[in-house]
């Protein structure tokens, strides 16, 4: 199966290694992400700060490039880009003008067609969990998730109807399970970690982030797992420095799902750059004989 | 909180509030007050308890200054998680995005320049090469920061955020998460003309 | 009344219901008692509905099982009410006065004429499947009864679930059946019902407290949803009353309960009120309390809906004798302290700060919805819905569905407590009624009473049946032993045993067994007396044994069940019952049930929109009706008022009733009159009243009362009310804008709860926040500029009104909250009034200069106090009359015959007040139709020569039953009766006993239960 | 399944208890009852409004009698509750008998025995 990839800044730079697992895990279970061509910046949630109209113009030019290119659908593996350009979308969808405006500057023009879906949407279809559930080669035994969603994955702006249950999503549980893993029901699976303000306002994204991590501790979980760049990356470089502050002892290891996919898939730590977290992602991975 | 009012007429609040709601898109007027979202809100105690409920209030009521001058237009982290809960469906993050965007226009102090400079430097940089490069936005970033440092004689906060940036930076490096490879979009004329044209909405 | 269609040729005199809950039950039995047949569909095994689910009710912290299981009792044993459980109607043809309903019956796999209901196959059925009824807390089995009490009370297979249906193999419930009821081959049937009307009463379904999976239901163990609650507080619940976590079976102290879950949120959830979460939260507090003292309660809530009759009573009760902790705010998320169980909770305070607050224990309370097939539903029957998906109705006539001759009640029409339903549940039978008068009786069954013998100078002869229940009894009890003694007993010439006694072929082996030994004494030792005496009394009657000679045993509950510990005592003690039996049945002497004549004519005071309905209810009969009015024009207070919140108008729909009632053939108006005197019992009242300015004096001789007094708006002294011509009532600003429109109204603020919910009068008049909201929302849609600020302290706008409060929001509309012990300010000001008041939320102090301040006056009772006294009426402090039972008997009131509708009752809408009528006439009904009334055998009787005057009977009545007569001497009325025996027991001359209750008859049971004691 | 009490009690039905007269508790002595309680509606609850609440003056006054006579006031007691609450009937119906074997066997009973012996 061939399927539109929108990767992201992100993917492209600092949490390359998940641009990597993902292309990886996809095609290990027969599907392949082709790249959308051109694209650019969806304007991450800075854009509606500054201005309305870019806020949905900069994910629309990439939803005409999409489309243009003939994709039915367009997976995106970062919850930002990924909430940025559904959201778009439907922003589109309701407001003829507005998108009349922005097809004006476009020389692909945006019909608003494709299906914009996350990494787990993806994954859960049935032909690829399937898939996915028959590939497993090593059992993720031992393994003790909190899955930690954050806002985007699952609320948006605007009232946009999602798989998942917005409140108490399961799409990682529910692959976790066919990997034979385990996961915990926690308090904060969709609290927010800060997002941008750990760069703007430390104090407020550590507070956020030092409750997340102290229910994950206390429910016995031994690693989290995500599927935004912007959650691991903040859970994870900032780890030390929060848990520091708000005495917390014990760290976790923060995976990206497609980490431990692809574990399951048989692939290396050194294939899933695993040596690329702060909080070490090997540690666990040892001490429970998986790698 | 403000003493005695002398007169409160509707009609005073209703030009603000009614260019708040359609810049937001956000129908304030339904709001009920049962505070869910107050206690929903992750930051709202960084923010003096200036919850949603109490920002919608205040703009309802027609109190153009402390709608424009508190923490929660500033601290807001966009979470989504009143707006989703809030049996109105008052998206109080859209509220604050507007109401940063009037206060800029207005110019205004911002309350915390640091998110405001985030923002402004994040969208400058995906304008300018199409895609976001991390380093040059950190830089810009930070630059922009201890700027307005500078300005007001801030020196030792220039210090501890260097080091702490520094730290993070390091780190960063060691993990191989700084990418010093340079990305951009083709069509970045494109993407300048739609930022031509969101200039050009926003004056008219 | 609908009109028939013409070419239609016989109307029927049968009705079907849709739904056995107590909306249903209630329009069953009225219509049953007044000559109608009545078919119950009910989609589940069992009709009960959600009332039995419940532990006590609020306002009374009555036993909803107490007060329900009656009246199934009642339905099951009517003779003109056929039940159809596991049934659903597929399609139905025809038209009012002639249905034809096809409904489809799902197999039982359980012969219903076989089971027994003993309940083993229960007991040793192996697969165990989570039990609905119990809300999940605990199991049932694939073969099941919903619960202990249900009607039918023959058990089902749950197909789905039966590890026979879907594995192939067990067979345990047939292998131990003993009544060889397990019918395998059980299949799908249609059956055809042809009735003349149908009524809809299928209630509402709970909203799934799951759908809001950030307070944590179906995650957190100890989050439960308010049902849950009501099982875990029930005696015969999964804890037995114990009030417990379900996570860890901890005894909970701190219980937090949050309001509004899936109610009045247009976002995510149902944007009405669900109208009884407000209540039931403060009487699970309330019970809670009285269950365990430890138990400190909280309600996180929006607005307090306490708007029924004496409701705002039973939450200052709460709050100050039970120390239920109120605290207004939402909460968004409810999140689990790990390791402990415990839960989370973050709300604001009024000054906006965020406060964490940990409890043990979180209680959701959870609203109504249509049924996920609503939509299906109504196209069946071919009736049309609101948007919301509940029935649409007419607010002047809030029963009748779009289609005639389909009538909605209960919960399905719109939410409301179980008065309300129970109100609603004869209102419909009454519309009914009305629609099939003339096919009155045209479907019932005739009972032809058999010759009674004569055994007053006969020896008793007494015939004993032991019953063993199935194992209920004989796997405990020796049956043989109890047989045996049963036979050494004095009078005893016969003695048997059954395995189940109330079977049909048992019955009629009894018949056979009683002429055979000419039997003039019956003694079955079986189960409670409660649930079965009436079918044993029936059967020996049915052989010409006068129904009063029979005594029940009850070796089961009272023995076997109880005793199962230990066989041989109780066997013993069985053989001792049975002796106690046997005594009081030689006692017993034969008493006659007295017929009565009934004046079928109604008597309807007070000719308001409730008045004038009620006597139409009757005359659209066919019976008279005198109505009499005080003043000189029909009409009452809704002559004041111009629409309804709907936008329906008051004024021609008033004209309208004034005129059918005026020129109605079959009603008397009477004007200017009042009532002078009253005398009589039901079936035959005198009232005596004087008409018209010339004062001509009138008897009228009548079967039923109906009271219709209403109320009035109350009178302001607050707030400059009469001094300053700005401030007005809202009726008043509703008829300033009728006659002048709204353009000189820049700013208007009201006011609410102006003389409610204060000392004076501490309850809500339930219309003034609609009649705020109405007014508010008239004036922005004649001058959307006007700017209004309501002041109030909470919304009461229940129901689907909820629509009206958004909408006013929505048009700008602002809503101050006020804290009663800080309320608004007014002074007088140049052609206005300034009003000073504070935001709650900002803490900002406002002054608005108002055009108008509307002052939201509640409502005040007729002064019927002379009334009360002639007809010897009880009123409350308010002055509101007094029904028979707030929750079963809403209509009645406690001096039989006479019933009560409108605002006479409590504060109530116009739609609320002609549902009361409807039901009124409907109960009144119940009454006239019958030519004669068969009373009740067990009555007091004086023994006039050893009375001495003494009128202490008098005064212990509880119904002032005994007067002293024209001889000086007590004497008590069999008509009026109740047959509590208090009297007897009082009486210091022992010149009273009560029939069946006899001071012999109890003692000489006493002796016997207490030979050889001594 | 069911809940157990003892044995020893046994029930006579009334419509009410405001139909147990002071004379049936004083009669059930007598024929050597040792103990004699009354289970009503719950308070307020009264199926005949206010039955239980004669019931209740009558229990205070069969007590008085029977302290005066040595029998022990004790011994007659008054219950209240709702027909849905079958452990506290079974609870009640304990606690009566713990109290009275607690207090032993009516005084009549023993003197009528000396009697005949
Ligand atoms: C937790 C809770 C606590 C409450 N506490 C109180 C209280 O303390 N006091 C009070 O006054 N009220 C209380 N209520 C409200 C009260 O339960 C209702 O007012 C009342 O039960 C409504 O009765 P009903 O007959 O209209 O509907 P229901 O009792 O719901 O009965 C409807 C019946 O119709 C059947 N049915 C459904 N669909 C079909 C179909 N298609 N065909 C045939 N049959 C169908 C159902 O099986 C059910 O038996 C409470 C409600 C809840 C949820
Ligand atoms: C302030 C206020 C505002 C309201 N607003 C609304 C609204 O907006 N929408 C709505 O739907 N409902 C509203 N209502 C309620 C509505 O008025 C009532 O539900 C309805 O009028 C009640 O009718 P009734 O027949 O019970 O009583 P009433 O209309 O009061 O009629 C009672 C009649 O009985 C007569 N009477 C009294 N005593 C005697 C006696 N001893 N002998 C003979 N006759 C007697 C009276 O003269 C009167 O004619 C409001 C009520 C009030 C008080
Ligand atoms: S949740 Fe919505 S309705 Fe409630 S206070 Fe907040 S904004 Fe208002
Ligand atoms: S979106 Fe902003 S205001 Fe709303 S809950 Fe999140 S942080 Fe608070
Ligand atoms: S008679 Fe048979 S089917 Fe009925 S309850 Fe008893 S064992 Fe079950
Ligand atoms: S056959 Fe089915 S219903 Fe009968 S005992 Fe077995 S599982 Fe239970
Ligand atoms: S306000 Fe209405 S919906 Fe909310 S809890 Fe009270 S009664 Fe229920
Ligand atoms: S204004 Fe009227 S309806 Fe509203 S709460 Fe007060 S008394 Fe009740
Ligand atoms: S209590 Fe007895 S004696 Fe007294 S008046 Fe009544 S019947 Fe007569
Ligand atoms: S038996 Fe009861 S109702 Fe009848 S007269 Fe005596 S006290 Fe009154």
């Amino acid at each position: 199966m061939d399927i539109g990839y929108y990767p992201g800044c992100t993917l492209h730079a600092s949490s390359s290694l998940y641009d990597v697992q993902s292309r990886r895990v996809f095609s290990e279970i027969g599907i392949t992400l082709n790249e959308i061509d051109d694209w650019n910046c969806c304007g991450a949630t800075s854009a509606g700060k500054i201005d309305d109209f870019l806020a949905v113009a900069m994910p629309a030019r990439n939803l005409g490039l999409a489309e243009a290119e003939g994709f039915s659908e367009m997976v995106i593996p970062c919850s930002a880009c990924y909430s940025r350009m559904l959201v778009a979308q439907k922003q589109l969808e309701n407001n003829i003008k507005l998108k009349e405006e922005i097809n004006a500057e476009l020389s692909k023009k945006v019909q608003g067609t494709i299906k914009v879906s996350s990494i787990l949407e993806v994954l859960l279809t049935p032909s690829a969990s399937d898939e996915l559930a028959a590939k497993v080669t090593k059992e993720l035994k031992g393994i003790q998730a909190a899955c930690y969603y954050g806002c985007l994955q699952t609320r948006f702006p605007f009232k946009i109807p999602i798989n998942d249950d917005v409140e108490n999503p399961q799409g990682m549980e529910r692959i976790l399970k066919l990997l034979k893993a385990k996961t915990i029901d926690w308090s904060y699976k969709t609290d927010c970690c800060g997002a941008s303000a750990s760069v703007d306002d430390e104090t407020t994204a550590f507070n956020l982030m030092a409750k997340i991590m102290k229910d994950a501790l206390s429910r016995g979980a031994n690693c989290l797992v995500v599927t935004c760049p912007l959650c691991q990356l903040n859970l994870d470089a900032y780890q030390d420095k929060f848990c520091k502050k708000h005495g917390i002892q014990d760290r976790l290891p923060v995976y990206f799902i497609t980490e431990l996919i692809g574990l399951a898939l048989g692939m290396s730590p050194d294939e899933l750059q695993i040596d690329r977290h702060f909080i070490d992602g090997s540690e666990l991975l040892k001490e429970l004989d998986l790698i | 909180m403000t003493a005695v009012e002398l007169e409160f007429n509707f009609d005073t609040a209703k030009s603000f509030v009614q260019e708040v709601m359609e810049r937001s898109d956000q129908n304030l007027l339904a709001c009920y007050q049962c505070r869910r979202c107050a206690s929903g809100c992750p930051v709202g105690e960084e923010t003096g308890y200036v919850t949603p409920d109490r920002l919608i209030r205040m703009l309802v009521l027609g109190d153009r200054e402390s709608a424009l001058n508190n923490d929660l237009v500033w601290k807001c982290v966009s979470c989504y998680t009143c707006g989703t809960r809030c049996p109105n469906e008052i998206q109080t993050a859209r509220v604050t995005e507007t109401l940063k965007k009037i206060s800029k226009e207005t110019h205004q102090k911002p309350l915390s320049p640091k998110v405001a400079h985030f923002h402004s430097t994040f969208v400058s940089s995906a304008l300018r090469w199409g895609r976001l490069n991390e380093i040059e936005f950190i830089n810009f970033y930070e630059i922009k920061n201890t700027l307005t440092d500078l300005k007001n004689f801030r020196f030792k906060a220039i210090f501890s955020e260097m080091i702490a940036q520094g730290q993070v930076g390091l780190n960063m490096l060691r993990r191989k998460r700084l990418h010093f490879g340079f990305q951009s979009a083709k069509g970045r004329k494109e993407i300048k003309r739609l930022y031509q044209r969101a200039k050009t909405k926003q004056r008219g | 009344m609908s009109g028939l269609e013409s070419n239609q040729t016989t109307i029927r005199g049968s009705v079907m219901i849709a739904g056995g809950g107590v909306g249903g039950m209630q329009a069953a039995i009225d219509l049953a008692d007044s000559g109608f047949k009545v078919h119950m569909v009910q989609k589940d095994s069992s009709i009960g509905g959600t009332m039995v689910m419940l532990d006590k009710t609020f306002p009374t912290g009555d036993c909803s099982m107490c007060m329900i299981s009656p009246k199934m009792v009642e339905v099951g044993r009517h003779p003109d009410i056929k039940l159809h459980t596991l049934a659903e109607v597929v399609s139905i043809d025809g038209g009012p006065g002639n249905y034809r309903v096809r409904v489809k019956l799902q197999p039982r796999y359980v012969d219903a004429e076989k089971c027994t209901g003993c309940g083993i196959c229960e007991e040793k059925c192996p697969k165990k499947v989570t039990s609905e009824y119990e809300q999940g807390l605990t199991v049932r089995k694939a073969i099941y009864s919903l619960y202990p009490q249900a009607l039918p009370n023959t058990r089902a297979i749950d197909r789905d679930n039966c590890i026979y249906f879907q594995k192939g193999k067990c067979k345990a419930c047939e292998k131990f059946c003993p009544s060889d009821a397990i019918i395998w081959d059980d299949s799908e049937q249609d059956i055809e019902l042809n009735v003349g009307a149908v009524i809809l009463s299928p209630g509402l379904e709970r909203y799934d407290a799951g759908m809001r999976q950030e307070l944590g239901y179906g995650r957190w163990p100890n989050v439960v949803s308010s049902i849950q609650f009501e099982r875990i507080l029930s005696a015969s619940g999964p804890f037995m009353g114990e009030v417990m976590r379900p996570g860890d079976h901890k005894h909970p102290e701190k219980i937090a309960w949050i309001q509004c879950v899936g109610s009045r949120d247009s976002h995510n959830a149902n944007p009405w009120c669900s109208s009884v979460c407000c209540m039931y939260t403060t009487k699970q507090a309330v019970i809670a309390k009285e269950h365990d003292a430890s138990i400190q309660p909280t309600i996180f809530y929006m607005d307090i809906r306490a708007f029924g009759k004496d409701f705002d009573k039973y939450v200052n009760r709460a709050k100050e004798e039970y120390a239920v902790r109120y605290q207004r705010a939402m909460i968004s998320t409810v999140r689990e302290e790990p390791g402990t169980g415990n839960l989370i909770l973050r709300y604001a305070e009024p000054d906006g700060k965020l406060v964490d607050e940990t409890f043990d224990m979180v209680v959701l309370s959870i609203g109504f919805q249509p049924h996920k097939e609503a939509v299906a539903f109504a196209k069946t029957f071919g009736i049309e819905l609101n948007e919301h998906r509940f029935p649409k109705t007419d607010p002047f006539v809030p029963v009748e569905t779009t289609r005639p001759g389909i009538y909605a009640t209960g919960i399905y029409q719109g939410p409301k407590d179980i008065p309300e339903t129970v109100m609603q549940g004869s209102a419909v039978a009454g519309r009914a009624m009305a629609l099939l008068s003339e096919a009155r009786g045209s479907e019932t069954t005739v009972i032809e009473p058999p010759a009674i013998k004569d055994v007053k100078d006969e020896e008793p002869r007494i015939g004993v049946f032991v019953c063993h229940c199935g194992i209920n009894i004989a796997s405990v009890v020796d049956i043989e032993t109890v047989v045996n003694h049963a036979k050494t007993l004095p009078h005893v010439v016969y003695a048997g045993n059954n395995l189940f006694t109330c079977a049909q072929d048992s019955q009629e082996q009894m018949k056979a067994i009683i002429k055979e030994h000419g039997i003039n004494r019956v003694v079955v030792a079986a189960c409670s007396p409660k649930t079965h005496e009436a079918i044993f009394m029936d059967t020996i009657e049915e052989c010409g044994v006068n129904k009063y000679l029979f005594e029940m045993a009850n070796i089961r509950n009272q023995d076997s069940w109880v005793h199962s510990a230990t066989p041989e005592v109780a066997t013993a003690k069985a053989g001792e019952l049975v002796q106690g039996a046997v005594a009081r049945a030689a006692s017993l002497s034969p008493l006659d049930e007295k017929k009565i004549p009934v004046i079928q004519r109604g008597l309807v005071i007070g000719g308001g929109v409730a008045g004038m309905n009620a006597a139409l209810g009757l005359a659209d009969q066919g019976f008279e009706v005198v109505l009499v009015e005080k003043e000189a024009d029909l009409g009452g207070l809704a002559t004041r008022l111009t629409a309804t919140i709907e936008g329906a108008d008051i004024k021609t729909y008033l004209n309208d009733l004034i005129e059918k009632v005026a020129g109605h053939p079959k009603i008397q108006v009477l004007t200017d009159a009042l009532v002078t005197g009253f005398t009589g019992f039901k079936g035959n009242f005198t009232t005596e009243v004087i008409v018209g300015t010339g004062m001509y004096e009138r008897k009228i001789e009548h079967g039923v009362v109906i009271l219709a007094t209403g109320a009035n708006e109350y009178v302001p002294t607050e707030y400059l009310y009469g001094q300053n011509q700005n401030v007005m009532t809202q009726i008043e600003l509703a008829e300033r804008i009728e006659q002048s429109g709204a353009e000189d109204l820049n700013q208007v603020v009201m006011i609410q709860c102006i003389g409610s919910r204060n000392e004076g009068n501490p309850n809500c008049s339930r219309v003034c926040c609609q009649s705020a909201v109405k007014n508010a929302l008239r004036i922005k849609k004649l001058r959307p500029e006007a700017n209004v600020y309501i002041l109030y302290r909470d919304m009461r706008t229940y129901g689907l009104m909820e629509d009206y409060y958004m909408e006013a929001r929505g048009l700008g509309i602002l809503f101050f909250p006020y804290d009663p012990d800080n309320p608004p300010a007014a002074e007088s000001a140049e052609n206005g009034v300034v009003v000073s008041f504070q935001d709650q939320m900002t803490g900002r102090q406002l002054k608005v200069r108002a055009d108008v301040l509307a002052l939201s006056a509640g409502m005040t009772p007729e002064d019927t106090e002379e009334l009360a006294n002639i007809l010897k009426l009880a009123r409350n402090a308010e002055g509101f009359f007094v029904e028979a039972h707030v929750k079963l008997r809403p209509v009645d009131m406690a001096t039989e015959g006479i019933f009560i509708c409108g605002t006479a009752h409590s504060p109530k809408l116009i739609s609320e007040s002609v549902s009361q009528a409807l039901a009124a006439a409907s109960r009144a009904t119940t009454i006239l139709s019958k030519t004669q009334l068969t009373l009740s055998a067990v009555t007091a009787e004086v023994e006039q020569d050893r009375c001495a005057s003494c009128l202490i009977c008098v005064r212990s009545c509880p119904y002032g039953v005994p007067r002293i007569n024209e001889d000086g001497v007590s004497e008590i009325d069999a008509a009026l009766c109740h047959g509590c025996g208090i009297c007897a027991c009082e009486c210091p001359a022992k010149a009273i006993e009560l029939n069946w209750y006899k001071d012999d008859q109890i003692i000489c049971k006493i002796d016997a239960l207490l030979e050889g004691a001594v | 399944m069911r809940l157990q009490y003892p044995t020893n009690i046994k029930v006579v039905r009334v419509p009410c208890t405001g139909k147990v007269d002071v004379l049936y508790i004083l009669h059930s002595f007598e024929k050597g009852a040792d103990g004699v309680y009354l289970v009503g509606c719950l308070e307020g609850g009264c199926h005949y409004n206010s039955g239980n609440l004669k019931a209740r003056k009558r229990v205070e006054q069969a007590r008085k009698i029977l302290d005066t006579i040595g029998i022990g006031g004790e011994r007659v007691r008054m219950y209240n509750l709702s027909s849905s609450d079958g452990p506290l009937f079974a609870k009640y119906a304990t606690e009566m008998d713990e109290k009275i074997r607690e207090m032993g066997p009516n005084p009549i009973k023993l003197a009528k025995k000396k009697k005949a012996a």
